[in-house]
């Protein structure tokens, strides 16, 4: 095989292909093959072993779990570079003529899709019909909400970073623990969605939430910002918190909803697969990786240590090991 | 064809039931009839005889408008039932059939049990009005048919698990639990033993007290039998027609009389 | 000498075979193909067959065998204290045969002579390096043990080869020879070729069954893994399906398997009548160019890409159904996502698998009982209803099974037309999912692929696979019931 | 016996009407009636299926017609020897060290140079602010061309390259001087540009070849995808499945209904593969992962393995459609044959197989539609992704290198975010309904020819 | 039964072709034929006679093992076809059938041209050598079958497309084109008129030279021009087996007799 093969996150393959069609014009290698299928389908393949017959890169949306690390292990896959090529932002957007969807927190979020809330000091099920039932600021539509389904990752950031901390925020929290939770529970049951219809989850990717969007007219859902970035002239962003999202606020931390987005290097494979350390490396420079790269370009905030991320890389510095 | 003026002068009496008049069939480009003009009269048997091949069948099929089902099949000339012409746009050849049955060449039972094959036809004219009237009309026609006592105990297998003859039996069964005014039989008795053959000629003997029957027949014994007229078909002509005596001892057309005498096939 | 070459000697033997074998046989009849049992071609086809068969089937168990008896005696031979701590045997084995293949490789590309591959030692040179720039990646580097073991592998492997060769052109021969001996005028050269061909027949119908055990072994152990991880009892009878990350996910499969059934029932009621009076109306009334043009018309309908489908449901029928049954017309349904709107669209993909099967084998059912039925004064749709259909029953029902499989199996059109809810609900207009779509979404989700989330895919499947056996046999039955069989 | 005469005594039932036959009855007018509203079901239903393609294929033709169209601009490009060969010595590989990142800046120089020399007022000053109209695939078509003639260093020449998506939307109307208003790619500005280069013949629009023959592209060049690689792993796939799912599917059709004895063994077997009909297509995508490319160690993302995949896939619907049309052969047929000393093999092969191909040419055709369109197992054998990047070369290389199928190619275009792509996703749709057609046409022209009622 | 001491005697004479011994047949719970024992001498016709459905057909039938077909139909007892018995797993059905030719009491022409369906039987044994050759052999055939005439000049026309007449003509030009050794004949000219049937006559007389032919017919005067031995079937029993002249001269068994003369069915 005299072709890099990737595989994994559907979340990272846009800037893995961007960084692929590069790679092929610019070397004599051939082009890479970036694989789709999900960041855990990408790692399982990535862990089924080493030899032609295995992908070399994994692409995630997350960062490897420790029992993925022990499977692979097992399958002899013991020498894993870890690869941090930035962050996925991670926004919430609207009809561009919809209701004035503009400025959120965590807390509103919470109100509208929690599965308990907390009204007039009481815990309740969620009785919010409209977003204006607990916010005035915000338009009286009916809550329509298109959340990443369970099998995405931006899943889980959203529940942390904006349900729990809705939660926390509105007290609800609170009201649970109080109310006999232990604390375990009570961060579970704060990441609960309630079920009536109001949240829609989707499976799918972000077409399918634009499409979504496009044919409800009060519905308001979560994009990749890359995703936003080229639909501008359809969808409208809000801010949360009173930030608005770009690759500058989330790069510096001020934007609060966003993802790291990593690459895996099987390294028994480098020197074998011609090409593979080479397409790391340029993966990570900064003329693809760096701010004002292709990359930052497309949607990727682009990691502030990326200095790091190149030596690892240089030095094939693998998972588990000091540096 | 001067055999054809005896029967110009039946016209106009009343107990005509079939008259054909100028009829020509081709398959395709195969001519199979010929210029057939023909009167059937009510309440009488009419034999048709004819070497293989010669158009019986075809000439059968277009009475009751069979010849439809056969896409390279054109008819043209006039078939009066009852002085009204069968292929009239009016006409609803579902009716037509109602009323003038057909027992095939070939038996043919429906992959249906005994009494479904028989059964069906009552149902769908709706002669029964309930499960013990059907039960009788069924029994009738498969006595009628000579064939109640070699199936009455397996009325629910199927039809198509008896043997040559009694499935042809069962087809004549069928045909007539329908009551047709006119009844065509194609071969009727090819496959029977002689006492099944009697058998089926009393049943026509019996059904010309009411109605009209056309039989096809080989036999030019069970023509003389059962027929009061008869019509000799060659080559996709009407050779000639006329009562079953005269075509049988005096023949007024050479080739009638080799036929009957065995010459020409 | 490389397996290509002797399929090549064998297929030339094969040819030869045929020629001579044919040319004895009518030999020995005298020239005249009148006094032979068989027609010639017979004769010449079973002296190939001879010639070919046994020694493919050596050949085939040879290179299935050879590397599993050779490893397991190198394994055996393997030193105790070898394997280091962390590894296991059956990965310093495959490194050992990665090793050999890779100095195999490395021989065949010129990167090592033949004697050096025979005499490299692990200090020497670094053998990691060398395989790598021939393209053999291994997991860790080579010590002199593993080395070793992939020396006396290759040994092996070129002697058991060697013996291969010679074995599998040996018997080649010998049947060559027998097949030709066998040559005479009255051999029954027919019936052993029909032989070999129902066991190429039965080869065929058993590849259907060896799918089926891969698939149950491809799904196995993960689902044993899944349900180590998950108590069964919650599985199979929770009424609550959310997975989460975190852990702590409900994975009740009956809202996931009550959503299948009810978008595939909705599905088929859309199809199975469409598609078979479309099929009736072809076969039967429909002119012949007519039915030409417009059977070809319906089968594109399975082949639009089932995404095409999806979108038509998501943009199209999903907002028609909400304005007629939504909040300003009879308030029963919320959003545009909904069983309905899944089973609607799916049905209109499936008409064709209905409508052309079934237009063939009603086309198939012989004209003489549409006569017998005609002729007794039955109208053409009487005809049809009574007589014909169920002559062409078992067909039909085939045809009707294979769109419900379809409609269990599809995902594209659930995922957007009916929403991602599992949910147990009798309202045709509320979201639901099905089987198959979660399967699809597990498996390729963010899940740690060792958790129950991720594996939670093949005990679906696993259990969909089971319940449609049970299904399946159950139609089993009733066609056998309702079989009829013209003549 | 006297069975004719004894039936009798029951009265004749449901006295005959004799009216005549021009006149309808009450009841044949009833049962005519049926007739006619069963006639119309069927015509109905056809229309029904008539409608809905219509509907479907007008949704797909518009939404897809775009992407036969492309935006292509017109560039006098300066290919400064500075820039690129910095040694000077005309070295291949020295210059093949710069990459497409140093040919960029020259390109969108070439481009201002050209409207400033045309006089067209436009309020752009930098090189890079004409990025936004040149798609980003012009350097790497710059670099080649300088590295296949380094002699053209030094000179300008005219390079036709493809405009950036979003011009190219602009001049199709999908993209308008309001909407870009919020677009950061580009400007109100820079498409008012557009027009005036539009009206000195810059920017033109021409048939766009590239995409019915060229390779995909990544997510930021959506002007530069093509559907012509996919198309061939498409077609090696389909290869692999007629090669192998109608032989297979045939046999054990054969086997199944002719020679099985009818025991549980075969009605295991019969279940088994009606069963395997509702196996969801990802599961195969599972057993082809497993057996083809963990156990057999065939390629990754091949057009073979994707191909072993979708056979096994569709061998249930043709072994089921092909046993329903063998049941359909009446049994005369095979007793004919029979009687007259032609072998149960030679009975089934010259006489109920050909009677009963119009059944398995349908069964094929629908099966190989559906392979022809499924994406799922494809994903877990790596052919969904970024894949098609270069044309197999030769035969063995179309079914071993790694391709991607037009479903897959379709799937991953639709998911992504340009909307440049969504068009490019419905014209696939369009090519692979044109390519199911020719496919079906040979098939239906086949069937016709085995079509007979007896 | 006693008139089974009549054939005792033949057995060992060696122009038996066909002995069948204590032969029972049953479809499902049916029981067709009992204990039915024949010998059936080479180079003569044999006639089976008997009412419809008393297992001539099944008889026939179980002679080339086309009964193997059926997969309700269980065959017990021997059939020895010189001297060899035909249902000993030894036996190749095929090769029986090759020998043992059958002309069905339906007519099923193949769908396929009259040319092929002729041609279909000597292709398959090989029994031409060229076109030419096969030509030659399907021509003597469909002359055999009476049939050449009719049919020379729409040879590649399809043979579903015949009357009923020719259909089966031609099914006994397809089954003589293959020269079997043995030729069984279910009811072969019930649809054919005189003349067709005076010349199949003729061939199965001309076959006598040199093969066994076993022929079913409801026509007794059938059986006594043509055959020279008759068996007579009645309820699934063999009753009465001998020379043609004797069985219809002087009937030993009284349902033979009431048979003849047209009392019992
Ligand atoms: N396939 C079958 N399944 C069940 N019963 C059958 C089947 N074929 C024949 N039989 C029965 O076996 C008996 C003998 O049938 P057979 O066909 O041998 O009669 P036959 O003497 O040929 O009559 P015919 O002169 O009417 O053809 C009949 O009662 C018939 O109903
Ligand atoms: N479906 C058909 N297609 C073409 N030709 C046909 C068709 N049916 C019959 N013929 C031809 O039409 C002529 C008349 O056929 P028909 O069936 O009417 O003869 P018949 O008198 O009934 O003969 P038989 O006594 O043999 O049944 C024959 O030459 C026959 O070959
Ligand atoms: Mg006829
Ligand atoms: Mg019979
Ligand atoms: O494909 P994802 O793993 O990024 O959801």
């Amino acid at each position: 095989r005299d072709n890099v093969q990737v595989a994994g996150s559907s979340t990272v393959l846009p800037y893995a292909s961007i960084v692929a069609e590069a790679f092929g014009e610019n070397f004599d290698f051939p082009t890479p093959v970036v694989e789709s299928g999900g960041s855990s389908a990408g790692l399982k393949r990535f862990c089924e072993g080493v030899g032609e017959n295995t992908i070399d890169i994994a692409n995630a949306s997350r960062a490897i779990r420790e029992k993925e690390v022990k499977a692979c292990a097992e399958a002899g896959v013991s020498e894993i570079i870890e690869v941090r090529i930035g962050y996925d932002g991670i926004v919430f957007a609207s009809q561009l003529d919809g209701p004035e969807f503009t400025a959120f927190t965590p807390s509103d979020w919470y109100n509208a899709l929690g599965q308990k809330v907390v009204v007039d000091g009481a815990l309740v099920d969620n009785p919010h019909a409209q977003w204006s039932d607990f916010n005035a600021d915000l338009p009286a539509v009916e809550i329509a909400s298109f959340i990443p389904g369970t099998k995405h990752g931006t899943r889980e950031v959203f529940e942390e970073k904006v349900l729990l901390q809705g939660c926390e925020d509105t007290g609800a929290m609170e009201a649970m623990i109080s109310g006999g939770m232990s604390e375990d529970d009570a961060e579970a049951a704060c990441m609960a969605v309630r079920t009536d219809g109001k949240s829609v989850d989707i499976d799918g990717d972000y077409t399918e939430t634009l499409a979504r969007i496009d044919s409800n007219p009060n519905g308001v859902g979560v994009f990749g910002l890359a995703f936003y970035e080229n639909n501008t002239d359809t969808l409208k962003v809000a801010t949360m918190s009173g930030v608005a999202p770009s690759t500058e606020s989330i790069a510096s931390g001020e934007y609060p909803v966003s993802r790291p987005l990593f690459f895996y290097i099987k390294k028994a494979h480098i020197g074998v697969i011609p090409g593979l350390k080479e397409f790391a490396e340029f993966f990570v420079s900064d003329e693809i990786a760096g701010p004002d790269g292709p990359l930052a370009n497309y949607g990727l905030v682009s990691d502030p240590e990326l200095g790091n991320t190149q030596s690892t890389v240089a030095d094939e510095h693998t998972m588990g090991t000091n540096m | 064809m001067n055999d054809m003026t005896l029967l110009e002068r039946g016209v106009q009496t009343d107990d005509i039931k079939i008259s054909a008049r100028n009829v020509e069939v081709f398959y395709g480009d195969t001519h199979a009839i010929k210029n057939v003009n023909v009167e059937i009269q009510d309440k009488t048997v009419t034999a048709f005889i004819g070497p293989s091949g010669c158009g019986k069948s075809t000439f059968l099929r277009c009475i009751n408008r069979m010849n439809d089902t056969i896409d390279i099949c054109r008819v043209k000339g006039d078939i009066l039932l009852d002085g009204e012409d069968i292929y009239d746009p009016k006409v609803d050849p579902v009716q037509l059939r109602a009323k003038v049955g057909m027992v095939f060449q070939k038996p043919n039972p429906f992959p249906k049990s005994i009494y479904d094959n028989v059964a069906y036809g009552p149902k769908i004219h709706g002669l029964a009005r309930n499960k013990a009237e059907l039960d009788e009309i069924v029994e009738r026609a498969l006595r009628r048919g000579a064939i109640w006592d070699e199936v009455k105990d397996r009325l629910h297998s199927p039809g198509t698990g008896l043997s040559g003859g009694q499935q042809q039996r069962l087809c004549i069964a069928r045909a007539v639990a329908t009551e047709p005014e006119v009844l065509l039989m194609d071969e009727p008795c090819s496959a029977l033993d002689p006492i099944a053959t009697a058998q089926v000629e009393e049943l026509i003997d019996e059904l010309r007290q009411d109605y009209s029957v056309v039989i096809v027949t080989h036999s030019m014994q069970q023509a003389a039998r059962v027929s009061q007229k008869t019509a000799f078909f060659h080559l996709g002509t009407l050779v000639e027609y006329g009562a079953t005596d005269r075509i049988f001892t005096s023949p007024e057309d050479p080739r009638t009389e080799s036929y009957i005498t065995g010459r020409i096939g | 000498m490389p397996v290509s070459w002797i399929m090549i000697i064998l297929f030339a033997l094969a040819v030869l075979g045929y020629v001579l074998g044919r040319r004895r046989a009518l030999a020995s009849a005298g020239g005249d193909m009148r006094n032979l049992h068989s027609l010639p071609s017979y004769y010449g086809s079973h002296v190939a067959l001879f010639a070919v068969a046994p020694a493919v089937a050596l050949l085939a168990i040879w290179l299935v065998v050879q590397p599993m008896v050779i490893s397991s005696s190198v394994a055996r031979s393997f030193p105790d204290g070898a394997i280091s701590e962390g590894s296991s045997l059956s990965l310093v084995m495959s490194d050992v045969k990665r090793v050999a293949d890779g100095l195999n490789v490395a021989v065949e590309r010129g990167a090592l002579s033949a004697e050096e591959a025979g005499s490299v030692s692990a200090g020497a040179t670094n053998i990691r390096e060398r395989l790598g720039s021939v393209g053999v990646a291994l997991g860790s580097d080579v010590d002199s043990s593993v080395l070793d073991a992939a020396q006396k592998y290759r040994a092996y492997a070129s002697t058991g080869h060697l013996i291969m060769t010679l074995a599998v052109l040996g018997l080649a021969l010998t049947g060559f020879i027998y097949g030709m001996a066998q040559m005479r005028a009255e051999f029954r050269a027919r019936n052993i070729v029909e032989h070999a061909v129902k066991a190429l027949l039965v080869f065929a119908a058993s590849i259907a069954v060896l799918t089926t055990v891969g698939i149950i072994f491809s799904l196995i152990f993960n689902t044993i893994e899944f349900f180590k991880l998950y108590p069964a009892r919650d599985f199979f009878f929770g009424l609550t399906w959310a997975p989460s990350f975190g852990g702590g996910s409900e994975l009740g499969m009956l809202p996931l398997l009550w959503g299948t059934l009810y978008i595939s029932l909705i599905a088929l009621a859309v199809a199975v009548p469409i598609g078979l009076f479309a099929a009736i109306y072809l076969s039967e009334y429909a002119s012949p160019k007519m039915r030409a043009i417009a059977k070809p018309l319906l089968e594109v309908l399975a082949g639009i890409p089932t995404i095409v489908y999806g979108l038509f449901a998501l943009l199209t029928v999903g907002p028609l159904l909400v304005s007629i049954f939504g909040r300003e017309g009879l308030n029963w349904m919320q959003a545009g996502t909904a069983v309905m709107t899944a089973g609607l669209v799916m049905g209109v993909m499936l008409i064709p698998f209905v409508s052309s099967l079934s237009d063939d084998i009603i086309n198939a059912v012989p004209q003489t009982m549409r006569d017998g039925s005609l002729g007794l004064g039955a109208t053409h749709s009487e005809t049809v209803r009574q007589v014909v259909l169920p002559a062409a029953l078992p067909g039909i029902v085939g045809a009707i099974l294979l769109a419900a499989s379809r409609a269990i199996g599809e995902t594209m059109i659930v995922v957007l037309g009916a929403g991602a809810a599992a949910r147990l609900s009798l309202n045709p207009f509320d979201a639901m999912t099905t089987v198959t779509a979660k399967i699809v979404s597990q498996l390729t989700g963010d899940a740690d692929f060792a958790s129950p989330e991720a594996l939670v895919a093949f005990a679906l499947g696993m259990t969909l696979f089971v319940i449609t056996l049970g299904l399946n046999i159950i139609a089993l039955f009733i066609v056998r019931k309702y079989r009829e069989q013209y003549e | 016996m006297s069975d004719a005469t004894s039936g009798g005594a029951v009265p004749a039932a449901g006295s005959r009407r004799h009216g005549s036959i021009l006149q309808l009855d009450a009841r044949t007018k009833k049962r005519n009636a049926k007739e006619a509203r069963f006639r119309a079901y069927g015509l109905g239903a056809i229309i029904i299926g008539l409608v809905f393609l219509v509907t479907l294929l007008t949704a797909i033709v518009s939404n897809g017609v775009g992407a036969f169209q492309q935006t292509f601009i017109e560039v006098p490009v300066y290919l400064d020897p500075q820039k690129l060969d910095k040694t000077g010595n005309r070295d291949a590989a020295e210059m093949a060290k710069v990459s497409t990142f140093g040919y960029t800046p020259l390109i969108q120089q070439g481009l201002l140079d050209l409207v400033d020399r045309e006089g067209i007022d436009a309020p752009f000053e930098k090189a890079g602010d004409m990025k936004a109209l040149i798609s980003a695939s012009a350097a790497a078509k710059v670099r080649d061309y300088v590295l296949a003639n380094p002699d053209a260093l030094g000179e300008t020449r005219g390079f036709e390259l493809l405009a950036s998506s979003r011009v190219d939307g602009y001049l199709k109307g999908r993209v308008t001087q309001e909407s870009v208003e919020r677009d950061r790619n580009i400007s109100a500005e820079h498409l008012q540009l557009a027009d005036a280069l539009r009206e000195i013949g810059a920017i033109r629009k021409g048939f766009n070849s590239e995409f019915i023959f060229g390779a995909d592209a990544s997510e930021s060049r959506a002007e530069q995808a093509g559907i012509g690689v996919a198309i061939l792993g498409s077609f090696f796939m389909m290869l692999v499945v007629l090669a192998f799912s109608l032989p297979i599917g045939v046999a054990a059709s054969i086997y199944l209904e002719e020679f099985a004895p009818k025991n549980r063994l075969t009605d295991l077997i019969e279940v088994n593969i009606s069963n395997l009909a509702a196996v969801p297509s990802i599961v195969f995508g599972i057993l082809g992962l497993a057996v083809f490319i963990e156990f057999a160690h065939l390629p990754q993302s091949a057009p073979l393995v994707g191909g072993l995949v979708l056979t096994l896939m569709t061998l249930p619907t043709i072994i089921i459609s092909t046993r329903a049309s063998l049941k359909a052969v009446p049994p005369s047929i095979r007793d004919a044959a029979l009687g007259i000393g032609a072998s149960k093999m030679q009975s089934v092969f010259h006489h109920v197989l050909p009677l009963a191909a119009p059944g398995i040419l349908t069964g094929t055709i629908i099966g190989l539609a559906q392979a022809l369109g499924e994406t799922a197992p494809l994903l877990l054998i790596g052919m969904v992704g970024y894949i098609a990047t270069n044309y197999p070369d030769g035969i063995s290389s179309g079914f071993l290198d790694p391709n991607s199928a037009m479903p897959a190619q379709i799937y991953e275009w639709a998911k992504r975010a340009d909307p440049a792509y969504y068009e490019r996703a419905w014209g696939g749709i369009i090519i692979l309904l044109v390519f199911l057609l020719t496919m079906n046409i040979i098939a239906i022209i086949l069937r016709r020819r085995f079509e007979r009622r007896w």
